[in-house]
């Protein structure tokens, strides 16, 4: 029960600031729900047994990309974009085409969930919640054991992100 | 102040996205600006491009108002200029005051008038002391330097009965016989001074932090300093070695024997050490002055009413902050017909824009602190 | 949701109610003064501000953010791997040396660079 | 227990309305937050199944989307920045020129 | 109904703890105020507060109160919402990251697989309550204030971080007991086998509480009251809540990583047992001390307050006392764990204190230079270092205190280069005659 | 470093560093300066002096060299003061600056003498470092006469010349910057004139901008 009421509150909270990051005006305001939205997939995650992953999600994006956002948001004078138009006209075929695929990706989930032959996709083996126990432990071990190699990779990723970011804001290097 | 040369300053990279400045406005009420200064300062980033002082926040007029006093009357507005520093300013008017009508003071007052300034330009140093530290973020050395000072402001109660606007001295000599104990307490104050100085000097000099908050902070050369006619422990600092006391002795300060410290990079650190040395240098005088205080006379022979021949004199004396000099102009009558003051920190505080240009705003109250301004006195 | 969560969420709104509750009855129980001119202009110094507030700061700030999202990264990868340091012996440490090399290579460059100077 | 398609539309929702957002905004700072959603979006999906499976790989992969996801954003900015320098503007549809 | 008792039943404990902390919280942080005042005035040759009860004791209450029913202002041009918000976030990142600490065996809301990654991520989050208030104010000083504080925030955090890696190399475990109960099995303090990482988080949790000499962000003299600025009454107390909250928590996170939590010094040494006497000992002299100066009150009511207190004491006294007595043995270490933890964190913040009033304010570029090109190195190199010697403690079979002492050596050598090589490229700022 | 008496020095120390330990007083008189030069402190007691002519060395050069310029020359109170006219001030200036070094401009003000033809007298207080000497340089103006400022040759006189303009409304030619410095821009009147006193005085602007009512 108790699970249920959480997931609700945390998925509508993830959905009702996301719906608020996109329509707001004021690009800090969509910043902070920005936040709300991702503390809310946190709480998803740690319901999901992703211990490491909820504070990996704190840690990293709620304190770092999105104090980044925020930084830059503070950075390019927005009281004048303020008042700017904020949406383009774009909007209804944006609407459309989500719609659309909205639309879509349910329709196959109705269609996989009714129809016997294809809901061998869906019916992937369920793990058990023990599986995922000593939770940080386990990733750990994945992680270096078995993803060493895009663990490394990741490394090169920061780099070349680092150095790509600086000399894009630095004037001069 | 209209257009900012950046050009001058090729160590002062934009760094701001876009052409705009930030105007940060510092004072009249802040924290830093000891008292009602007011400091607009033109940031790129967090660097001083440029600055401006306005001052007048505290204007009293007080040269209308000489006008219009009696040359005995005047003497007290002066310890309100600089009020950290009342006996120094009343010491100067004194005298100058003294010189228009061609009298002199009797030795005994001299020698007590030099211990009573000596001991004052200790306090106002002690005070600058305090706060210059706590400007830059140390709590601790205000409330030892508040304690020494309260020492020196007990010895001008004893002497005077009052503390900061003390009006010492009269035209003349001075109203008051020293009291029984004014060299056992100036001894004892300078016996227990030398440790205390070391003290600060222990907690400060050596500190890596102050050090670099300090060092080559605010530099200006000894040519600039001359030509912005900085004067006291900020041109001495600057390594020029020149002191009124030493090149047009006045009171007493003939009769002992003392160094005028100087430095050498002109920045806030040596600033630092020179008054901190000037602080053991005037100990220094005292000790030599309450060794021997000459009997007599202690008011020359003056009428109650004073009417000096018309004409003019300058008199400058070397006060805590630098040269404090009185431009009086007689017309023959009780009052003067104009004084002029000549007041050390509104001129040293003009160097101010010198010293902070490409620095970061953190050091804007490290030079402001080490200018060592009253703003009673800026803006009289 | 594991077990030991359930109290940390409710501290979690305890923590959050009480500034807030505290706030908003005091609102209620303090003297209503509406405050007026002056005070309700911002702090600088005694003077009218020149120039909006939210003007724009240097770009150093955004560098240095940038810089703390790599190492943040980086931290957390190293958080794992310590706690599994006494199963992963040598070949961690040998991995971790591989990561940790490159990115000090970016370090080097930055230092060099000054763009881990402020002015 | 909440049944894994749950998640699913979840992350189908936000997914969704990180299209919208990428699709209708043009300050581009909110276009990259819009990114950020989708992202996110991704991660739910991932993560359940790692739930779902009872593997812990979904969750490592999620791992690498957010290190992925502080390099696109710290390079992403840097640009924004680069481009406000020159141009004065965050506005998408103003960005019209390949080179300055 | 009773499905809702149900479910609460197992949490019962933790949720008293959270009670007693949201409600303690603000009290310790007014009384540390208090303390941190009287340790000042003393530094300072002065006495301090006076007034408010015997020797101030009164003073954070009357403080309180009258910071509740101050003025409440909400400047012009401000945004309403986010001003409001703001001070809310820092309080309550601050206290949530309490929810991990052990105070001691027994004192602990939860006991987490994460324990100390949830700390440190959750107090970071407070970062926004001072940006985003800063940015609500629409002040120059508060803006400028807040962007430094996040900036130096961050610039510490990634040390912090590091540092906090050294330890838990040792430990292997995140869960903040385990990590006591290992130093006890060990029988030595993490500080003593990571000393370098011991130092570099002792300076990067000041600069992270934004302490001196790393208090930049409201350093008085240049930005008035940084992101503060344009607080006043209970918000402004708010922030001050976050700030000394944020103190307690980098102080239990050093006593339980780097300081063996709330372990008695030489808890392993049956010889030094005498030890167990030492909390019932102080509180009882303390105790005795305010009985002693009762009569010395000016007032009558004083008095009966310090009285008060000095009964309250030797209460504790008798606690802590009680509690070495064979037939209440079992409840000992509860007792006795939190008030070394207690202790352990009062005696890293007194070290805040102590370097507050004795070291002047850094500058911001000094500030980062310290942090990126000293402390960030330093303890990346430290991590590696003591990587390398567990390595060699296990593979090749080395003690561990010899291999410990190789890599320190090591790491203070390539410290003292880097030290080297930053004081080498200090420019000056303008030219230098 | 701060009280080594070798320390080095750009421009020469001033000489007087002798302990005598003169019972009387007059010990004061600087020694090293030229035979007339006193610029010294309080002489010793007799009757006021009078102004006297000037004509020492310093003089003459500054005769040689300008001529009709220099107007006067007296001693008062054994100070030098030199009158020049108002047109050359510039470049008597920068000649005391450069030839005679008199490298600091200790001050520079203004005396107002409203009955006189040209009310005011500009002073310039000079001192020089390498002689030790100090000079006061007078131009007399009209109320509404320019004078050249000095501002280029002394950084000093920026200030200076601002507060004197300021006070007495003299309008510096030249000057970089010429606003009030101590009082409010927008102020009427020049509270240092003769003519200037507290019932003449500014008032609509301190109701205006404070609120209150000013003076009696």
């Amino acid at each position: 029960m108790i699970d249920k009421v959480l997931f609700y509150f945390f998925a509508g909270l993830a959905v009702v600031s996301a719906i608020l990051v996109v329509t707001r005006r004021n690009a800090v305001h969509s910043a902070i729900f920005l936040i709300t939205a991702l503390l809310a997939t946190a709480g998803i995650f740690l319901q999901l047994r992703a211990e490491f992953l909820f504070i990996v999600q704190i840690i990293l994006y709620v304190g770092g990309i999105m104090v980044l956002f925020i930084f830059v948001i503070m950075l390019v004078n927005l009281d004048v974009a303020l008042h700017q138009v904020q949406f383009n006209r774009q909007t209804w075929v944006a609407g459309i085409l989500a719609l659309a695929l909205g639309a879509q990706v349910a329709l196959a989930f109705r269609l996989v969930q009714k129809n016997p032959q294809g809901s061998e996709i869906l019916r992937l083996p369920r793990g058990s919640a023990a599986q995922l126990a000593p939770n940080t432990e386990l990733v750990g071990r994945t992680l270096f054991q078995n993803y060493m190699l895009p663990f490394e990779i990741a490394s090169i990723l920061l780099l070349v992100a680092m150095i790509g970011a600086v000399v894009m804001a630095k004037r001069k290097v | 102040m209209a257009e900012i040369p950046t050009a001058n300053f090729p160590n002062v990279e934009t760094t701001v996205l876009g052409a705009d400045e930030i105007i940060l406005n510092m004072g009249p009420q802040h924290p830093a600006t000891h008292g009602v200064l007011r400091v607009k300062l033109k940031l790129d980033g967090e660097k001083v491009v440029g600055s401006e002082c306005i001052i007048g926040y505290l204007h009293r007029g007080v040269e209308k108002i000489a006008e219009h006093r009696s040359y005995q009357q005047f003497a007290p507005y002066v310890d309100r200029m600089d009020y950290v520093a009342a006996v120094s300013n009343g010491l100067g008017y004194c005298e100058a005051v003294e010189k228009l009508m061609g009298v002199e003071a009797p030795p005994r007052a001299r020698v007590i008038r030099t211990i009573l300034t000596e001991l004052q330009r200790i306090a106002s140093h002690l005070l600058w002391l305090g706060t210059h530290a706590l400007d830059i973020g140390a709590l601790t050395p205000l409330f030892y330097c508040l304690r020494e000072r309260e020492e020196i402001l007990k010895i001008f109660e004893k002497y005077c009965g009052a503390r900061l606007t003390t009006h010492a001295f009269r035209i003349g000599g001075l109203q008051y016989e020293a009291y029984d104990e004014l060299e056992k307490d100036v001894e004892r104050f300078c016996k227990d001074f030398e440790q205390k100085v070391n003290e600060y000097e222990q907690l400060l000099t050596e500190n890596r932090i102050w050090v670099g908050r300090t060092k080559g902070i605010g530099v200006i050369s000894a040519q600039d300093a001359i030509d912005m006619g900085a004067t006291g422990p900020i041109i001495r600092a600057s390594g020029v070695k020149w002191d009124i006391r030493k090149a047009f002795p006045y009171a007493a300060y003939d009769q002992y024997q003392w160094e005028v410290p100087t430095g050498k990079n002109g920045d806030t650190f040596d600033r630092y050490l020179v008054r901190m040395e000037e602080m053991r240098q005037s100990r220094r005088i005292c000790l030599q002055a309450i060794e021997n205080i000459p009997t007599g006379p202690i008011m020359a022979r003056i009428g109650k009413v004073l009417k000096p021949p018309p004409g003019e004199v300058y008199h400058s004396i070397e006060a805590p902050k630098g040269e404090l000099g009185y431009y009086i102009v007689s017309d023959g009558t009780t009052q003067p017909y104009r004084v002029r003051i000549r007041p050390p920190s509104f001129i040293n505080l003009e160097a101010f824009d010198k010293m902070v240009r490409g620095h970061l705003v953190a050091d804007v109250v490290a030079i402001i602190g080490t200018l060592d301004i009253v703003l009673g006195e800026v803006d009289r | 949701m594991p077990s030991p969560y359930i109290p940390i969420f409710i501290f979690a709104v305890l923590a959050a109610a009480f500034p807030a509750v505290t706030l908003i009855l005091f609102k209620l129980i303090r003297p209503d003064m509406r405050a007026v001119g002056a005070k309700l202009k911002p702090y600088e110094c005694g003077v009218p501000p020149e120039g909006g507030a939210r003007g724009r700061y240097s770009v150093r700030f955004y560098i240095v953010a940038i810089l703390f999202v790599i190492f943040d990264v980086e931290t957390i990868f190293l958080f794992p791997w310590a706690v599994q340091y006494s199963v992963l012996g040598l070949y961690g440490l040998v991995t971790m040396f591989v990561f940790l090399g490159i990115l000090v290579i970016g370090y080097v460059w930055l230092y060099n660079k000054g763009a881990l100077e402020w002015v | 227990m909440i049944p894994t398609s749950h998640y699913l539309f979840l992350s189908l929702a936000l997914f969704i309305i990180g299209v919208i957002g990428v699709l209708t905004r043009r300050n581009v700072i909110i276009i990259l937050m819009s990114i950020e959603l989708i992202l996110n979006a991704v991660n739910i999906n991932l993560v359940a199944f790692s739930r779902h499976l009872g593997q812990v790989d979904g969750q490592i992969f999620a791992i690498f989307v957010i290190t992925d996801a502080a390099a696109e954003a710290a390079v992403g900015l840097g640009i924004i920045i680069a481009f406000f320098r020159n141009r004065e503007t965050v506005l998408a549809d103003e960005m019209d020129i390949l080179k300055w | 109904m009773d499905a809702l008792v149900n479910f609460f039943r197992p949490h019962l404990l933790p949720l008293v703890y959270a009670v007693v902390i949201v409600a303690l919280l603000p009290l310790l942080a007014g009384y540390i105020v208090l303390l941190e005042r009287k340790i000042m005035a003393d530094m300072q040759v002065r006495l301090g507060p006076m007034r408010v009860g015997p020797h101030g004791l009164l003073q954070p209450i009357a403080d309180a109160v009258k910071l509740l029913i101050k003025e409440d202002i909400i400047p012009e041009g401000a945004d309403v919402l986010i001003f409001w918000l703001a001070p809310l976030l820092s309080v309550t990142a601050a206290m949530l990251a309490m929810a991990a600490l052990p105070f001691g065996p027994a004192f602990q809301i939860a006991d987490l697989n994460i324990g100390l990654l949830f700390i440190l991520g959750i107090s970071s989050m407070g970062i926004f309550g001072i940006v985003l208030g800063g940015w609500a104010s629409n002040s120059h000083y508060s803006l400028l204030g807040a962007l430094r504080s996040a900036a130096q925030l961050v610039s510490y955090e990634t040390a912090a971080g590091m540092a906090v890696v050294s330890g838990l190399l040792l430990a292997g475990t995140l869960s903040t007991r385990r990590i006591v109960e290992l130093q006890a099995q060990q029988g030595v303090w993490y500080a003593f086998l990571a000393p370098v990482g011991f130092f570099v988080y002792l300076v990067a949790s000041i600069a992270e509480t934004n302490r001196a000499p790393f208090d930049l962000p409201e350093a008085e003299s240049e930005l008035v009251a940084g992101y503060m600025t344009e607080y006043s009454g209970f918000r402004w107390a708010l922030y001050f809540l976050a700030e000394y909250t944020n103190m307690v928590v980098v102080g239990a996170i050093a006593a339980t990583l780097f300081l063996g939590g709330w372990l008695r010094p030489f808890s392993g040494t049956r010889a030094l047992d005498f030890l167990d006497y030492a909390p019932s000992l102080l509180m009882f002299l303390l105790g005795g001390y305010c009985f002693y100066r009762v009569p010395k009150q000016p007032v009558r009511v004083q008095g009966g307050v310090l009285a008060a207190v000095g009964l309250l004491c030797l209460a504790l006294a008798g606690v802590l006392g009680a509690v070495l007595i064979p037939p209440l043995a079992d409840t000992k270490a509860a007792v006795h764990g939190g008030f070394w933890f207690l202790l352990k964190v009062f005696l890293y913040i007194y070290v805040f204190m102590w370097l507050r009033f004795t070291f002047p304010r850094y500058r911001f570029d000094q500030l980062m230079r310290l942090g990126w090109h000293f402390l960030i190195p330093v303890a990346i190199v430290n991590v590696m270092g003591i990587g390398v010697a567990l390595v060699l403690h296990w593979q090749w079979h080395w003690g561990l205190a010899p291999a410990l002492v190789v890599t320190t050596v090591a790491t203070l050598l390539v410290a003292a280069f880097l030290a080297r090589v930053g004081e080498r490229r200090q420019k000056p700022l303008v030219g230098e005659t | 470093m701060a009280n080594d008496p070798e320390e080095k020095q750009p421009p020469a120390p001033p000489p007087g560093e002798k302990p005598v330990a003169p019972a009387p007083p007059a010990a004061g008189a600087p020694p090293a300066a030229a035979p007339p030069k006193p610029a010294a402190p309080a002489p010793p007691k007799e009757a006021p002096p009078k102004p006297e002519p000037l004509d020492n060395e310093l003089v003459k050069h500054y005769n040689s060299r300008f001529g009709e310029a220099i107007c006067e020359a007296w001693l008062d109170r054994k100070q030098a003061i030199l009158v020049v006219d108002a047109a050359r001030l510039r470049e008597i200036a920068e000649y005391s600056c450069d030839e005679e070094k008199f490298d600091l401009l200790t001050d520079l003000t203004v005396v107002d003498w409203p009955k006189r033809e040209k009310r005011f007298d500009i002073i310039l207080n000079l001192y020089s470092f390498p002689k030790n000497e100090r000079l006061r340089l007078k131009v007399w103006a009209g109320e509404n006469e320019p004078v050249p400022s000095v501002s280029g040759i002394w950084g000093t006189a920026n200030w200076l010349e601002r507060e004197a303009y300021d006070m007495f409304g003299i309008a510096f030619t030249g000057h970089p910057n010429l606003k009030r410095i101590l009082l409010p821009d927008e102020w009427q009147g020049h509270p240092l004139r003769k003519d200037y006193d507290i019932l003449t005085q500014d008032t609509a602007w301190v109701r205006e901008n404070l609120g209150i009512e000013s003076g009696q």
